[in-house]
């Protein structure tokens, strides 16, 4: 079964690796935490601890979008919109575990509701000091934002740029939404101040080491997911939704609800990512739906090699590292390493890190695929005559002479 | 073209594995200097406002050190940059205090960047000080609040306004950026201005989103609100950006200050710097420092400020007094308990007295904040302030609103043995209102 | 006119882009099993005539009836893909990141729906079935290559395989043989007249030598009508259309 | 305070009716030393209306002043003094003779300290002073002060003014002063109505203003003229809010169209996603900035052209960026417009932080020459000069545009090589350089964007993020590739954005547009304005 294939396959072997490592980083990592003394080398501080486990937060992210954009060919610029919504959801159990811990000593209004002057709980905040009702909203509201949305724009066909900017559109709207004050969700502080999670406290190491380890297991489980999901019948035909659209409706697929599926599992993806994400780093705010945020995430499944399982998860915690060591080393020029990367990656390495060792290890599959690229001419500087101009800029880095994504907006 | 491809993906996991080896390297614990943290935003949208508060803190921290440091050591300051990202607020602050191991950190600038270190402050306990005004509503044993609460900007503007030199204002338009701060401070204000009388059609309460651009319509709503043969006044709390288009579209529209007076509590020397005055003459604001305040302080102050930052138009403004008020209570404190302990900083602080800017001496108080002076100033044709109203006495900061129902049975006070943030006079108990 | 025995029936068809009539009254009937040729100039509407067919364009009169009783005009492409037309575009469309196998297998007819794809198993009649076709359009000894690396010509014989793999009842195949060497075309002209045998077919090709070798009723385009229809002899020697095609 | 005011218009009209006899020049120096003397704001207005009262015309220099902020007190003998700043020192003058005294450094002076109020009291006592005044505009002004500030006492100077006032619309805006005073005097009620329908033909806001005030203090007839003169006036500014709205939605759109129709060009015509755009506007707004500062060190005189000269510098600053990020990024990205857009993304934070490093972090001002300031009034419909300008300049920049593509060889060119490439290179179009120069065009528009905006937004590192959303959702729902779906989509955003304002607030307005938008492109997934037809479904 899936299973048996998942050990047996050869060329998965670095799937397997990854969920090993993941695995074991969730046990090793707290250990190191919480059983070794400070004193000793292997110790591993507790802002480490927080920090890597933000990252896998992110690293989660980035696959969910991956498997829209790297396998589908859906570049959604709006999946932070998707991580802040499940993060929300986090953020509202745990400002209900709050209780009568809160500044004011109100046992059921947040603080943020007492100083403005709310006399009862919002009906949307009904629900949210059962965890379990908490983690349905975290799968299903993402999930169902992300159902209604895709079913409008996919049924009506918008593709390629169109989709990329409607996205847009729709996570600043939120954005602007979770900004007023006047729809009970913090405004622009947000949710913050949290205390317990489950009972345990949000502040304590070991519960830090938990929803680390938490974090780890749900990515190895996501990567599993989206790999058995990728190998199967359906991920073939998500391929080629992303390489040849039209081909696929008149081989009577429903080309609209290959991508649905996808784009709603990759929000309860990134609404999952937000929910770990929120109480690791204790606040969750309007913030997060920026459009500036999505569209980094975006780069750092391009860093790491969009179409992979793995690229992602390497891109997100390659460049998120990279951020915390520059605005602490560097502060003024982080920024300019951040742009320079944004531009690098996609003149240098189109396939990413994952794309370009493969290529590199000639490793069979991207040699085949490879082979007609590079007949088309290698040179980046100068294209081909023999072909048209604007898609001729294939480069060894392209996966094929087709272009992945959906048509230009011309 | 595939070997320079090699050489590339060479050096870029050569500079990767580079980058995560500095990464992990520990911090040299260096023992011979004592580390602050400065926490401010070096890019993104709040940059703007943040750089200057940097760079203030690097000016004092380098004239502490030619001082001769603090406690036989010199200062050293470490400086990162949350890039106006709330989560990363958090997680650099963690940095600072569990890897850089700092003394104390002075940063963050809005409430919501506070709110999301707090927790990292009190979890691993250390110090921050806050130099901005706020909207009150909070006091943290870790937190010192170096700006003005409400009751420090506020309600003396209003005072002003309503008296006979400020026009004898009756009628209201509070006019804000849609957050914490406006809300709760127009809350505060509306509440405040009913006692005293005021109708409530006679209050009009708007709010537009951040970095807003477009005021022609809340300009002619002003302007019409102000046609009903009252003296009208607005109370602007509107947010940074929002600043240059909304007065540049007063300007426009010809509300002049001697018709309708604008009431800035966000607008200081620095936001004005980026416009032209001369329309605006007249409008005001309420703050507890201006660069134009003639002391032998601020002279020397505004002097060492344009050397350090090789820049005579360089202004100072609000929150720069509250650094040098804030660090300078630090050092005395640190001096005072003899370590930089802050468990034993934090208790140092409460009574400790420095002279302020403005010619008096500025007290921590056991809420954790500190007493200061109110200026009303007068926008001039050069962007300066022109005081026209400034209260007797000192203002003590008062960090539970009288005027909100649920804050006004609470008080702070961290000495010992109450070590309260938030207890109720009404109930005796530490820990709000209780039942609703 | 009696609709029951034809597979395919266009009737008083007009469309038009922006003002410009690319259809223009068009009626063409193809009988169940029959294959047949259009030819015409560019511009002539043959591609959107498919184009109303397949359901991707929305005629703006007319009637448009698949196999005697369905109205095409109410029904998306998937639909009718799974009522039983096949489309062959003039650019070969294949799933180049697909190896040749995969790509039969995502057009072999079966369930069209995601669960069952997300569940799906190989079962052993579709393998036999994917060797069939792969014998047929010979390509079996590089079913496990990535169809991007196939030539031109192998890519659209690949793209007839995938539709004989649907199964359909009518197949339209737009310029099978462009850029295809001699010997290819044909080797294709054999192989589509074999696919003929049990499926109605409509071919648009502009080259008469392969037409001549499909031999079968042709029907001419122009400016989105029918300009003429009989035996190739029988159109090449109509005035008008040697008119059109040789330019006044 | 208004006990103040009633002394000194008393005072006023008492001199008024005395006709100018003036007081002596040792009178009027006494009573301004007494400025040196005076504490608090409320004694320096006693001063003011002494002075006023003396109804000498030499007063109004140094009351003017005092307005201003220019009145000064040597420390040394408390002598005062109008003070022109002169660098570090001021330049003293004499109060009443103008004539110069010896410069002071600004330690050896104490301003005499004014606010609103003080402002207030001086500008009506000028008011009155200067009814008589030679230049209409002034005349004007003063009756406008007074018909805000109206006061029994005004009747008198008014009748005197009116009976000598040759400009018609003066008089009609002197006699309107006029009834608003006679409005809270104790006239009887038959010249009160007569005033209410005086006033009530202004029908302003200034008009609604006073008739208020005057329904609240009055009764029987009186009130009830002035409440149905309000209901009348009311009516007509209902429909004045509408013209208003459209035309706020207008000047939206206008800087709607401005910021987008750049992006028509790089996205719209070439395809490509070109996020640092916004950029592209921030640096035109910077090279305005720069170019007023050479003005202002260099050559003061020329500040009203600062914006003519910064507009081909703008373009040729932004155009050179442009060329250079195509030339150096774009061109080895045509055909994938995704990944265009995630490059230009970097290549916007790159000159953000350059520019922050450049300039600074803080916003730079620049200021509005005399032509862009101000508003002036078309029925009850203010517009402000800005607002217009740049209207103007918005529809110039798209005829110039269009004009460009549609009748120039380079826009046949540049069409060409958008329809078909290779049949344009065939045709010996170098299809690489009217890439980089169309890009170059489309970054240029985006420069001289940023001159317009640098006169209505923040000039700081963050002023493009703020408009690229808002410009690819124009150019999207305009219909990509079209110019007139550009400009048909900016002011119909505009305008419904402006409409929805007033009821939904700025937050929700912009959100349900951003909605309506998410909607429509389902609608019509190709915009407005789309190309429809087979070749561009292929």
């Amino acid at each position: 079964m899936i299973t048996g294939r998942f050990f047996a396959a050869g060329a998965d072997r670095r799937i397997a690796i990854t969920i090993l490592i993941l695995l074991a980083v969730a046990v090793i990592v707290p250990l190191l935490n919480l059983a070794v003394s400070p004193t000793r080398a292997f110790y591993v501080p507790s802002y480490i601890v927080a920090l890597t486990g933000k990252y896998l937060c992110y690293a989660l992210l980035a696959l969910a979008l991956d498997l829209v954009w790297g396998y589908c060919g859906i570049l959604s610029l709006g999946h932070g919109a998707f991580f802040a919504l499940g993060g929300y959801a986090m953020g509202m159990y745990l400002m209900r575990q709050i209780g009568a811990r809160g500044v004011y000593g109100n046992p059921i209004l947040p603080d943020f509701m007492v100083f403005l002057n709310y006399k009862e709980l919002p009906w949307f905040w009904y629900g949210f000091d059962h965890f379990w009702f908490a983690g349905l909203m975290v799968l299903t509201v993402p999930g169902l934002l992300a159902f209604v949305f895709g079913w409008f724009a996919f049924r009506s066909r918008v593709t390629g740029v169109y989709l990329s900017i409607i996205t847009q559109a729709m996570t600043y709207a939120l954005l602007l939404a979770f900004f007023r004050n006047d729809m009970g969700f913090g405004g622009n502080n947000g949710l913050t101040d949290f205390k317990d999670i489950l009972g345990f406290n949000v502040q304590a190491d070991a519960t830090r080491s938990a929803l680390f380890a938490a974090s780890a297991v749900t990515l190895a489980l996501a990567v599993f997911v989206t790999w058995a999901t990728v190998g199967s019948k359906y991920g073939k035909l998500l391929m080629a939704v992303r390489d040849a659209e039209s081909r696929t409706r008149f081989l009577g697929w429903r080309a609209e609800n290959v991508k649905l599926f996808a784009f709603t599992v990759s929000a309860v993806m990134a609404g999952i990512a937000g929910a770990l994400y929120v109480p690791q780093v204790g606040i969750i705010n309007p913030g997060e739906f920026e459009p500036s945020n999505s569209i980094e995430v975006v780069i750092w499944a391009a860093v790491g090699g969009r179409g992979t399982i793995v690229g992602p998860i390497i891109g997100a915690l390659l460049v998120n590292a990279g951020k915390s060591w520059f605005t602490g080393v560097l502060p003024e020029f982080w920024l300019f390493a951040l742009g320079g990367l944004f531009v690098a990656v996609t003149l240098l390495l189109p396939k990413g890190i994952v794309g370009m060792w493969d290529s590199w290890r000639g490793n069979a599959k991207a040699l085949r695929a490879a082979s007609l690229a590079e007949e088309a001419g290698t040179d980046p500087v100068a294209p081909p005559p023999q072909k048209i101009v604007r898609s001729a800029a294939t480069k060894p880095g392209d996966w094929s002479s087709s272009s992945p994504e959906p048509q230009p907006a011309e | 073209m595939r070997g320079n491809f090699s050489t590339i993906t060479k050096m870029f996991s050569a500079s990767v594995v580079a980058a995560g080896l500095l990464m992990s390297a520990p911090a040299r614990a260096a023992d011979d200097t004592i580390k602050v943290g400065i926490l401010h935003s070096l890019s993104g949208t709040m940059a703007i406002s943040e750089t200057t508060l940097k760079d203030a803190m690097l000016m004092l921290i380098d004239e502490q050190n030619a001082k001769g440091g603090l406690l036989g050591k010199k200062l050293e300051a470490v400086v990162v940059d949350p890039a106006s990202n709330w989560p990363l607020f958090a997680e650099k602050a963690r940095e600072l205090i569990s890897k850089d191991k700092v003394a104390a950190v002075f940063g963050c600038w809005t409430s919501v960047s506070r709110k999301s270190v707090l927790p990292v402050f009190s979890e691993l306990d250390n110090i921050l000080f806050y130099p901005v005004q706020y909207e009150g509503e909070e006091s943290e044993r870790n937190v010192f609040y170096t700006g003005a609460a409400p009751n420090q900007q506020a309600i003396p503007a209003v005072d002003y306004l309503m008296s006979e030199d400020g026009g004898s204002v009756k009628r209201w338009v509070l006019e804000g950026t849609d957050y914490v701060y406006p809300r709760t401070t127009n809350k505060i204000l509306e509440a405040y201005l009913k006692a005293k009388g005021v109708a409530a059609e006679d209050i009009m309460v708007n709010y537009t989103p951040f970095g807003f651009s477009d005021w022609q319509t809340e300009v002619s709503a002003i302007k019409k609100f102000g046609s009903a043969g009252k003296k009208t006044a607005v109370v602007s709390t509107v947010n940074g950006d929002a600043n240059v288009p909304f007065y540049k579209e007063l300007g426009n529209q010809g509300i002049k200050a001697e018709d309708i007076p604008v009431m800035a509590f966000s607008v200081g020397e620095e936001e004005l710097a980026g416009l032209d005055t001369a329309p605006l003459v007249g409008h005001l604001a309420a703050w507890n420092y201006f660069e134009s305040v003639d002391t032998p302080e601020n002279k020397k102050f505004i002097a060492d400020w344009h050397k350090f930052i090789k820049n005579d138009k360089r202004t100072t403004n609000d929150p720069m007094e509250a650094h040098y008020i804030g660090f300078n209570m630090w050092v005395k404190a640190v001096e005072k308990a003899g370590t930089t302990d802050p468990d034993k900083v934090i208790d140092a602080m409460i009574g400790v007295s420095v002279p302020n800017l403005t010619g008096g001496y500025s007290t921590m108080m056991p809420n954790h904040h500190i007493t200061k002076p109110v200026l009303i100033g007068e926008i001039q044709a050069d962007g300066q302030f022109e005081t026209v109203s400034r209260t007797p006495g000192l203002v003590m900061g008062d960090e539970w609103s009288d005027y909100l129902p649920d804050s006004k049975d609470l008080i702070s006070d961290w000495r010992a043995p109450l070590s309260c943030g938030n207890f109720n006079v009404a109930t005796g108990k530490c820990g709000g209102k209780g039942t609703n | 006119m009696n609709k029951s025995h034809t597979i395919l029936y266009l009737d008083g068809v007009s469309v038009s882009f922006d003002g410009f009539r690319a259809i223009n009254n068009l009626s063409l009937v193809l009988d169940k099993g029959e294959m047949r040729a259009i030819i015409g100039p560019n511009g002539a509407g043959k591609t959107t005539m498919m184009d109303i067919v397949t359901g991707k364009t929305r005629p703006d009169e007319g009637e448009v009836f698949f196999d005697g009783q369905i109205d095409l005009t109410r029904h998306d492409e998937a639909e009718i893909a799974m009522m039983g037309i096949g489309r062959k575009f003039q650019k070969p469309t294949v799933f180049e990141n697909h190896t040749i196998e995969e790509n039969l297998m995502l057009a072999l007819k079966g369930p069209r729906s995601i669960f069952p794809a997300l569940l799906h198993r190989r079962s052993t009649a579709e393998a036999r079935q994917i060797d069939d076709i792969l014998g047929i359009i010979r390509l079996g000894d590089k079913r496990d290559q990535l169809a991007a690396n196939l030539s031109h010509g192998q890519k659209q014989w690949l793209e007839i395989g995938m539709l004989l793999a649907q199964d359909p009842k009518l197949l339209l195949v737009d310029e099978p043989v462009a850029g295809m060497t001699d010997a290819e075309t044909e080797e294709t002209a054999r192989l589509l007249k074999e696919i003929a045998r049990d499926h109605s077919v409509i071919v648009v090709e502009h080259d008469m030598h392969f037409v001549r070798e499909l031999g079968v009723k042709v029907t001419c385009l122009h400016e989105g009508s029918v300009l003429s229809e009989g035996t190739l002899d029988f159109v090449s020697a109509d005035e008008r259309v040697v008119e059109v095609y040789l330019g006044r | 305070m208004n006990l103040l005011r009633a002394i000194g218009l008393t005072l006023l009209f008492l001199l008024a009716t005395l006709s100018s006899s003036g007081a002596g020049e040792a009178d009027l120096r006494g009573i301004i030393a007494n400025f040196a003397t005076a504490k608090g704001f409320s004694e320096t207005g006693t001063v003011v209306h002494d002075l006023a009262a003396t109804g000498d015309p030499a007063v109004e220099w140094p009351l003017a002043a005092l307005a201003d902020g220019n009145l000064y007190i040597r420390k040394a003998d408390s002598l005062v003094f109008v003070g022109k700043e002169a660098g570090d020192s001021v330049e003293l003058f004499d109060p009443l003779s103008g004539e110069k005294s010896a410069d002071a450094a600004k330690d050896d002076i104490t301003k005499i300290k004014v606010n609103n109020t003080l402002r207030r009291v001086i500008r009506d006592a000028l008011g009155t002073l200067t009814l008589g005044a030679k230049d209409p505009a002034v005349r004007i002004a003063a009756a406008d002060t007074m018909f805000k500030t109206p006061d029994a006492a005004n009747i008198g100077p008014l009748d005197t003014a009116i009976a000598s006032e040759s400009v018609a619309s003066v008089k009609a805006l002197l006699e309107q002063a006029r009834a608003a005073s006679v409005l809270v005097s104790d006239r009887p009620d038959a010249d009160k109505l007569a005033a209410i329908a005086l006033i009530g033909a202004r029908s302003d806001r200034n008009a609604v203003s006073m008739l208020t005030s005057v329904e609240a203090n009055a009764s029987g007839a009186v009130q009830e003229a002035a409440t149905a003169a309000i209901a009348n006036i009311n009516s007509t500014l209902a429909f004045w809010d509408a013209g208003q709205n459209i035309w706020y939605g207008i000047s939206l759109g206008s800087v709607l169209l401005l910021a987008a129709i750049g992006l028509a060009i790089t996205f719209g015509v070439m395809g490509v996603i070109n996020m640092a755009h916004g950029e592209m506007v921030m640096l035109g707004a910077y090279t305005t900035f720069v170019v007023q500062q050479v003005i202002r060190t260099s050559f003061p005189g020329l500040f009203d052209w600062s914006l003519v000269i910064a507009l081909p510098l703008a373009f040729l600053v932004a155009a050179l960026v442009g060329l250079a990020i195509e030339r150096g990024v774009i061109r080895f990205l045509y055909g994938r417009p995704l990944e265009t857009l995630l490059a230009t993304w970097g290549v916007s934070l790159i000159l953000q932080q350059a520019v922050r490093s450049i300039f600074g972090p803080t916003n730079q001002e620049v200021g509005n020459p005399s032509w862009m300031s101000g508003s002036f009034n078309v029925g009850q419909l203010a517009i402000t000069w800005n607002r217009l300008w740049i209207l103007v300049f918005a529809l110039t920049v798209f005829a110039v545009l269009l004009y460009v593509m549609k009748r120039t060889p380079w826009g046949l060119q540049m069409r060409a090589v958008t329809a078909n490439r290779r049949m344009a290179a065939s045709m010996g179009i170098r299809t690489p350089w009217v890439d980089a120069l169309t890009f170059a065009l489309g970054s240029g528009i985006a420069g001289i964007a940023g001159v317009a905006l640098s006169q209505i937004d923040n000039v700081s590192p963050n002023l493009g993020r703020g408009y690229i959303i808002d410009s690819f959702m124009v150019v999207v729902f305009g219909g990509v590739g079209n110019l007139w779906g550009t400009l048909v989509g900016a002011f119909s955003l505009g305008i419904v954005n402006k409409f929805l304002e007033p009821y939904a607030g700025a937050v929700l307005g912009k959100i349900v547009v951003l909605v309506l938008i998410i909607l429509f492109i389902q609608k019509r997934p190709r915009g407005l304005f789309a190309l429809k037809g087979r070749a561009v479904e292929a």
